[in-house]
């Protein structure tokens, strides 16, 4: 493991940082991506794309693209990750290096409004039908309100939040700041 | 005169026929799910059936063809029973055998199945046509040991008259085609499992792969006449296998105690085995049953 | 009387002045040219009537010595009759000639007399000497002939032909020379009884003789440079290397061969059919017009040697006239006349650059309708003199050798398949083609081949044909007439044409053939009204329909073996004729063709075997007393025609690419002709049930397995018509299985399910393709949902397909119970389990044809189909309304065939009232209607309480899932329906007898190559080949003759 | 209930079909139908309770209690219940659990093919307010707005003994002539129309699934 980072980092501009002895993250820049991809796709036996997964980094107004990829024969796994940014959310496709990554680039553009030009089938609905309102996976989407809004909600509903609750139970229980502004 | 009272006659014979067809089925649903630990429902929740298909207010036809197939499926029904004589030496239950012979009854039973492709076919569900293609080839299968059976016993009887293939068995429990032909018995019976459709052979009505068929799109007063064609149809295939191969009956216990223990085969495979598939199927029946057909042939 | 000796003279004489005047006096010149031939022509027919009424044969001694000090000619019918020929085709020639002659002077015209008057002087020549020079001057000439061509090929092609001919010429200066050492001779009469002529130097002076003609004789292998003379010269030159020329050198060959002693014929037999086989096998692979016609003129020197030696071999000196003249004079003038016209036609349409497309011949109706005669002709159809001449040729060999007859009968297949090739391409011209002035000198020969036919029939040479035979001819020719005429009055002339041909017919002929005629005519005439429905695109398709129909009517009504063979032979040109209409039915129509000839030849040995063997004409006592190898060459020839299993493979092809509204008469009558021949056969013929083998059983066996592998195949089918093609093989199978049995209940079976046949394939046929007309497409999987659009349609399929697979009340049933209990009776148990299996498959295609078209999803392209015009409708629900009405009442239809049946076989089965009772069983046709009426109302009566509460739905209103429908294409099960049925047992339809006979076509054009390349092109090696050929002759003449 | 019969039929636009494929739907808006005289109608509710055929539509984890109640532990053929893989045949829709839009469409397609009399059983929390999903962005979250619903079972998931109960509680129901769910839907067919389209946006089936 050690030693690919350090192949890595002779061809590329990446940070690494490991997590298990198996299980590597590098950060990599969205134009080096294909390059990368492709070096460890075919040089590196990094054959297996296992998925490709996005986060909302709103704080920085980016999002956070990761890519793991497996080596089945070494059992190694890597994730390379890159941060485009959230406003013109346009990423390289990838399907030319790993087919079904058009079904997660489908499921990104249409979760997130991340767009892949020229990924197959990019535009097709993928489980949302007929969405009109901006991306639900974005944070700023509020999904309550949206609810509200539109599913008719049948009054007289309460809520127990499980903090609440095992509060009166075990008194020990940790004050964290669950998911801020979202309890009421 | 006579007309009339053939026609009363003719109507008792129908209703007991379909009664007995439904009851049959009704009990074998309870064994089967006695078989499977279940309690099952009860006898009688074939008639439930019937009238609750009957009792659906609305309904729905794709055209004059669909509408047609339940009719062409029960008088198919119907007139494979009416042409056979039910029970032996019964002025009642003799039905109208005098129109014809086995080969019409064998070829009558196309009838209804033609008809009811043909209403299927309209229906327009792809599992529909599917599930007609199946059906087909599967009979092409199976009636080829059957028809082989049937030849066999013409040759042996020297008749195609039910009536006289009845009579030639009145001599005893020895004289019946089971002992006196069991090649020719056997290959029938095994043409009996496809014609039943019972698992293995149960390719046509598959639930599971292609969602019942021919009749997907039936519902209403239209699925009621299947329903109702099922017991017609099952007291006239059993009665037609008591007639050739185990000695008829003399009344109407007797009948219902034969075709009740033919029926049980069907029941006893279809409990124990898995479906298979379309292919398997056809070339099942173009096996052993096959074999056994022209054996039959060739002994006589 | 003209002394025929001036004929020569004047044409020499001509020939010198012409030269002379041509620059001074051009009109004078052509006229006397042209006179000469004229006068020439005159002379010999003045003088073949003559011998004809009864003249006597004269020698001609132009010196006025006798021989051996002078010269003798010989004059006499033959002389006159060859002379005639020569001049006809001589003046017909040089009229084809005249535009170029007339446009680049050269010595051609001059030539050309030389040529004919030589060709007189080696006919009427009986000295060796006079007859080498005579064979020099023509050799000279022709050579001269073909130079005058311009052309480089031609020249060279005179040069080999000068090198072989002069070869030859040797060999026979030779032998003459020798000859007259030992005779003291040169007249061939006195040759012939001298003593000398039987040792061993007059036998080999004999042979070279001999050899030297055999070679300009174009002997195969010695002549690969006929064909090249042929190929390159001009075509009219062509025509006359090869008909006028070549016919006086057979006439010399027929005048000397008597040198040799008899025992040696045999060889020449042979060498003559190793050279009509290879040739027409040679011939095969040419795409070369004038080069096929090249090798197919060589074929028939390789014919003629056969006959005249064969003939000789027999008789001795005695030939019968009658079948000299038939047999040899038949040849002759078809050679003369279809040849040269062919020849003629490539001349007419050859194009500046002297390319020759043969699409042009039928770029107008006029030139299809010559170039399809003229091939006919040479194909030995009938009408045409060669037809008769074939007929006489193989009954007269069948008598002694059958071996010859089949080694000729393949020769001649080939021949005719490589006809048919070249005919389809020609009738392609029509419809893509710049239209061309018809051919008419050719047109003229046509004319004159059929005049001759015509007359010789009326003179009465053939006793045992009666001209009504020919109705179904002039039937043609009437419909042909009338083509420019509105399309509904033609078709109503058409009808009556059937009708009255009906009157004709119908009355001569006499139970179960008067029937077949009468239903056939009828049903004909009935299916002519949909043609009422549109014009006619294509002018040649009504009047081929009227013939076909007339054609395989007529075959009731025959009662010789004659009047058989040819309505059989009729039938085959024209229905290959129908097919070949076809947009793209060129290749399935050549298949058909070829696989009908076939069947055709096998019945015709067969026929002769069973002639010349009972020494009958009437085909009752022919089949009577036919010995059982002819019965089953004749039964073999209507399996072939009947498409069995084996030989099906034209089937499918043939109905699927012939036009939608000519494929009923196909499938519905023509399909019925091989039934009417079996029938026939095992209706006369005594011992056709006791042969060496169970043939009967054979046939039975063949016609089951037909009819189940014609219901499997049919399953598999894409194309409607494909579909119905097979489907009708297997009813066909069914039909001939029980027609072997030869029992009462078989035959009654065999004939109701042929009647049935008619009706319901001529209205399913009908009415799928009014279904294909609407909806533009023939493949099941492009339609669907058509029940909407076409109910009435829907109706006639549906009512057909339960008449087919037998399921009551529809009279279907009546057949299958008939044929069931036939087989039972009969103890072919297997076979009736096989036909069982058959009729459960038949579900299979019946369903697919009658879901896939009409029910399912409609596509959009078929949103706006209307109904069938009801030009259609009316035949479609007339041919209804009589299924239903058998279907009520099958006493009255089977009574009478019951009768019928009843002449022949005892009856087993009998009526009491409506119930007809078999030793079996019983079936009440009657009954089971009405009973079927009740089980069905009784339902139906119940259901339509609760139609008011029933929504009529649109085809997407299914359950698919819970999703909605895609596209309707995507929907509608169609394609590859039978998938699990194909994975299940189509292992044993995989297409094994399509791969057979692509390999039997494969191996024919492989050694037909290797034939071919005997053919070098080379004039060394062609000398070579000569001496090797005479060489190898001799070798085998030696062990023969010492 | 007499004069809904005679109410003018309208035919629907559908418009949610492509143009070249609207001539391929049915356009009828559904009817009620009257119910018979009331002997018979006892009668035939009687035969209707006592031969339920279930459309077994999994839409959320509830469907895998349905397993054990047709199996022999609980075996509900006893009832005179059975499966039907075809709505067309089937008379009571189970709606087995949580309902995103997307599953929505199919349940409401499948309802529509269903024939009168059809009965609802809204099976587990989430039929009934959204359950735990209640805020989700896709997650329906009262059933009786689209479809008429004869009987909820409540729970998160209802064991199959409770589910046995729910179809005591509908029997009873039928036979007390109260379960006339599908005449409910025909008569208030707009404002059930309208909340359906209200949350399926892209609506690209005909407005009523015959």
């Amino acid at each position: 493991m050690n030693s690919l980072i350090k192949r890595l980092k002779m061809q590329f501009d990446v940070e690494e940082q490991t997590q298990r002895s198996n299980l590597s993250f590098i950060n990599a820049t969205a134009l080096q991506l294909p390059a990368l991809l492709t070096h460890l796709r075919d040089y590196e036996k990094y054959t297996q794309l296992i998925f490709l997964t996005a986060v909302d980094r709103i704080e920085d107004n980016q999002f956070q693209l990761t890519y793991m990829l497996a080596d089945e024969s070494s059992q190694n796994n890597i994730g390379v990750r890159v941060r485009i940014d959230r406003e013109n959310a346009v990423m390289t496709s990838i399907a030319h290096l790993w087919h079904h990554a058009r079904t997660y680039q489908q499921e990104l553009r249409e979760m997130f409004g991340i767009d892949f030009p020229g990924s197959p089938g990019v535009n097709d609905n993928f489980i949302l039908e007929g969405w009109e309102e901006i991306p639900p996976m974005r944070r700023d989407f509020d999904t309550r309100e949206y609810s509200e809004k539109t599913y008719f909600p049948r009054p007289g509903r309460s809520t127990t939040h499980p903090r609440t609750a095992m509060k009166a139970v075990d008194p020990d229980y940790p004050e964290l700041p669950l998911m801020k502004g979202r309890v009421k | 005169m006579y007309i009339a009272t053939k026609a009363f006659y003719l109507f008792v014979s129908i209703i007991v026929a379909l009664v007995w067809g439904l009851t049959v089925n009704g009990i074998v649903r309870k064994i089967v799910a006695r078989v499977h630990g279940r309690i099952g429902p009860p006898v009688w929740q074939p008639f439930i059936d019937i009238i609750k298909s009957n009792a659906k207010r609305s309904m729905i036809a794709h055209g004059v063809m669909f509408y047609f197939g339940p009719v062409f499926r029960f008088a198919g029904g119907l007139g494979t029973y009416v042409f056979i004589p039910a029970v032996f030496g019964s002025v009642v239950f003799e039905n109208l055998s005098f129109s014809g012979d086995l080969l019409l009854v064998m070829y009558f039973i196309f009838f209804g199945q033609l008809g009811m492709a043909l209403g299927a076919g309209e229906g327009g569900h792809p599992a529909s046509a599917i599930a007609v293609g199946r059906g087909l080839a599967q009979m092409t299968a199976f009636e080829l040991p059957f028809a082989l059976s049937i030849i066999s016993l013409a040759t042996q009887y020297n008749t195609l008259s039910i009536t006289d293939i009845v009579a030639a068995q009145q001599a005893g429990v020895m004289s019946w085609t089971v002992f006196t032909n069991p090649l020719a018995t056997f290959a029938a019976l095994f043409a009996l499992l496809g014609m039943n459709m019972h698992s293995p052979f149960d390719i046509v009505i598959a639930p599971q792969e292609i969602p019942l068929g021919p009749p997907t799109e039936y519902q209403g007063s239209l699925l009621g006449m299947l329903h109702t064609n099922r017991g017609i149809f099952v007291s006239a295939k059993l009665i037609l296998f008591m007639n050739l191969y185990f000695g008829g009956a003399l009344n109407l216990p007797i009948l219902m105690v034969k075709t009740f223990a033919i029926y049980m085969l069907s029941v006893v495979v279809g409990v124990a085995f898995p479906r298979f598939r379309a292919d398997q199927s056809i070339r099942f029946f173009l096996g052993v049953p096959t074999v056994l057909g022209i054996l039959a042939l060739l002994i006589q | 009387m003209v002394n025929p000796l001036l004929m020569l003279a004047v044409a020499l004489g001509v020939g010198f002045i012409f030269a002379w005047l041509r620059p001074y006096a051009k009109t004078a010149a052509w006229t006397l040219l042209y006179g000469a031939l004229v006068f020439g022509l005159a002379v010999s027919i003045q003088w073949l009537t003559h011998f004809v009424s009864g003249g006597v044969s004269t020698t001609v001694l132009p010196g006025g010595f006798s021989p051996p000090v002078g010269i003798a000619l010989g004059w006499g019918m033959k002389e006159a009759f060859i002379s005639s020929i020569v001049f006809l085709g001589g003046l017909l020639g040089s009229i084809a000639l005249f535009k170029t002659w007339r446009d680049t002077p050269s010595a051609g015209p001059v030539l050309f007399l030389l040529t004919i008057a030589g060709s007189i002087g080696l006919i009427m020549s009986r000295d060796l000497f006079n007859l080498f020079v005579f064979l020099e001057i023509t050799s000279m000439s022709t050579a001269g002939l073909l130079a005058t061509g311009r052309h480089h090929e031609g020249a060279v092609s005179g040069f080999k032909m000068m090198l072989v001919t002069g070869l030859a010429s040797v060999l026979f200066l030779i032998g003459t020379v020798y000859l007259y050492r030992i005779t003291g001779t040169l007249a061939i009469d006195q040759i012939l009884v001298s003593p000398a002529l039987a040792g061993t130097a007059g036998f080999t002076a004999s042979f070279l003789i001999i050899a030297a003609i055999l070679v300009e004789l174009k002997i195969w292998p010695a002549n690969g440079w006929a064909l090249d003379v042929l190929t390159s010269a001009h075509p009219v030159i062509a025509a006359l290397i090869s008909t006028v020329h070549s016919v006086a050198i057979l006439f010399v060959f027929y005048k000397i061969f008597p040198l040799l002693p008899p025992d040696s014929l045999l060889i020449f037999t042979s060498a003559g059919l190793m050279t009509f086989v290879s040739a027409h096998l040679a011939g095969l692979r040419q795409d070369n017009f004038q080069r096929m016609l090249a090798y197919s003129s060589v074929g028939m020197m390789g014919l003629f040697v056969t006959v005249i030696t064969w003939t000789s071999s027999v008789y001795g000196h005695n030939i019968p006239i009658r079948i000299e003249s038939i047999i040899l004079g038949g040849f002759i003038i078809t050679h003369l006349l279809a040849k040269g016209g062919l020849f003629w036609v490539v001349a007419h349409f050859k194009d500046s650059e002297g390319n020759f497309d043969i699409t042009r011949v039928g770029s107008t109706t006029l030139g299809g309708v010559i170039i399809t005669g003229l091939i006919l002709a040479l194909a030995g159809l009938p009408p045409f003199p060669s037809f008769w001449a074939k007929w006489t040729l193989i009954r007269e060999i069948a008598a002694s050798s059958l071996p010859i007859v089949f080694v000729i009968l393949l020769g001649a297949l080939f021949e005719v398949i490589n006809l048919f090739r070249w005919l389809g391409r020609a009738l392609e011209g029509e419809s893509h083609c710049a239209v061309h002035a018809p051919p008419v000198l050719s047109g003229i020969a046509l004319f004159s081949l059929g005049g001759f036919s015509i007359g010789a029939i009326f003179l009465g040479w053939f006793p045992d044909f009666n001209i009504s035979i020919l109705i179904p001819f002039s039937g043609l020719i009437a419909a042909g007439l009338v083509a420019f005429l509105p399309n509904r009055i033609q078709i109503s002339i058409s009808i009556l044409i059937l009708g009255l041909a009906g009157f004709a017919l119908v009355p001569g002929a006499s139970g179960i053939g008067q029937a077949y005629t009468a239903i056939i005519l009828g049903s004909g005439a009935l299916m002519l009204l949909t043609k009422m429905e549109a014009a006619n695109k294509d002018k040649w398709q009504l009047p081929l329909i009227v013939g076909t129909v007339l054609t395989v009517a007529v075959l009731g009504a025959v009662h010789t073996a004659l009047e058989f063979w040819t309505s059989w032979e009729m039938m085959t040109a024209v229905s290959a004729l129908l097919i070949v209409r076809g947009k793209n039915a060129k290749k399935s129509a050549l298949m058909y063709w070829t696989f009908s000839m076939a069947g055709a030849f096998l019945l015709l040995a067969g026929l002769a075997l069973a002639v010349s063997a009972t020494g009958q004409t009437d085909l009752s006592k022919v089949f009577a007393g036919a010995p059982s190898l002819s019965i089953i060459l004749i039964s073999l020839g209507f399996l072939f025609k009947a498409g069995v299993l084996g030989v099906h493979i034209w089937v499918p092809d043939a109905y699927a690419e012939s036009e939608d509204d000519s494929t009923p008469y196909i499938a519905a009558l023509v399909s019925k002709a091989p039934i009417i021949g079996l029938i026939l056969v095992f209706y006369y013929a005594a011992d056709a049930f006791i042969g060496p083998f169970e043939w009967r059983v054979l046939i039975g066996w063949i016609g089951v397995l037909t009819a189940f592998f014609g219901a499997l195949f049919a399953s598999f089918q894409e194309d409607v018509k494909k579909l119905l093609a097979y489907s009708s093989m297997g009813q066909i199978g069914y039909i001939i299985a029980v027609i072997a049995l030869g029992s009462y209940t078989g035959w009654v079976a065999a004939l109701y399910l042929a009647l049935h046949h008619i009706l319901y394939k001529g209205l399913l046929f009908i009415t799928i393709a009014g279904v294909i007309s609407r909806t533009q497409t023939s493949l099941m999987y492009k339609m669907g949902g058509l029940i909407k659009r076409m109910p009435l349609s829907f109706v006639a399929v549906l009512m057909s397909i339960i008449a087919i697979s037998g399921v009551p009340p529809l009279p279907g049933f009546g057949g299958k119970w008939m044929m069931y209990s036939a087989f039972i009776e009969a103890g072919w148990t297997l076979q009736a389990g096989v036909a069982f299996f058959a009729s459960g498959v038949a579900f299979l295609y019946l369903y697919r044809l009658i879901h896939t078209v009409f029910l399912g999803m409609p596509k959009n392209e078929h949103i706006n189909v209307k109904e069938s015009s009801i030009w259609r409708l009316v035949p479609m629900y007339i041919i209804i309304a009589m299924i239903m009405g058998i279907a009520t009442m099958p006493k009255l239809l089977l009574e009478p065939i019951m009768n019928l049946v009843q002449t022949r076989f005892p009856a087993t089965m009998h009526w009491e009232a409506a119930n007809l009772i078999s030793s079996l069983g019983s079936w009440n046709g009657n009954a089971i209607m009405m009973v079927t009426m009740g089980v069905f109302m009784l339902p139906l009566i119940l259901l339509l309480f609760r139609v008011r509460g029933v929504k009529r739905v649109k085809p997407f209103n299914i359950v698919y899932a819970a999703e909605k429908p895609e596209r309707p294409e995507t929907t509608h099960v169609a394609h590859n329906f039978f998938a699990h049925y194909r994975r299940a047992i189509g292992v044993i339809a995989l297409p094994r007898a399509t791969a057979f006979w692509r390999g039997v076509a494969e191996w024919t054009d492989t050694l037909g190559d290797w034939v071919r390349q005997w053919a070098t092109g080379n004039g060394q090696t062609y000398a070579v080949q000569v001496l090797l050929f005479v060489s190898v002759l001799y070798f085998f003449m030696r062990q023969t003759a010492l | 209930m007499k004069s809904t019969e005679n109410k003018i039929i309208h035919p629907l636009e559908n418009a949610g079909v492509p143009e070249d494929q609207r001539h391929l739907y049915c356009d009828a808006s559904p009817r009620p139908y009257p119910a018979l005289n009331k002997y018979v109608e006892r009668f035939l509710n009687w035969a209707r309770a006592n031969s339920l055929w279930i459309l077994g539509y999994g839409t959320g984890c509830g469907a895998i209690e349905l397993r054990p109640l047709l199996t022999s532990r609980f075996d509900i053929s006893q009832y005179g219940m059975n499966p039907r893989p075809t709505p067309r045949q089937s008379s009571v829709f189970i709606i087995g659990g949580y309902l995103s839009v997307k599953t929505l469409k199919r349940v409401i397609r499948s309802y529509e093919q269903m024939q009168n009399p059809k009965f609802v059983v809204g099976l587990g929390s989430c039929t009934v307010n959204g359950g735990m999903y209640w805020d989700s962005y896709n997650t329906v979250n009262r059933l009786d707005y689209y479809l008429p619903v004869d009987v909820y079972v409540a729970g998160c998931m209802p064991r199959p003994e409770a589910i046995i109960a729910g179809f005591e509680k509908l029997k009873s129901t039928i036979m007390a002539g109260q379960a006339e769910g599908a005449n409910e839907y025909a008569e208030r067919f707009d404002w059930y129309k309208s909340n359906q389209k209200k949350i399926i946006k892209d609506w690209d089936m005909p407005d009523y699934n015959w």
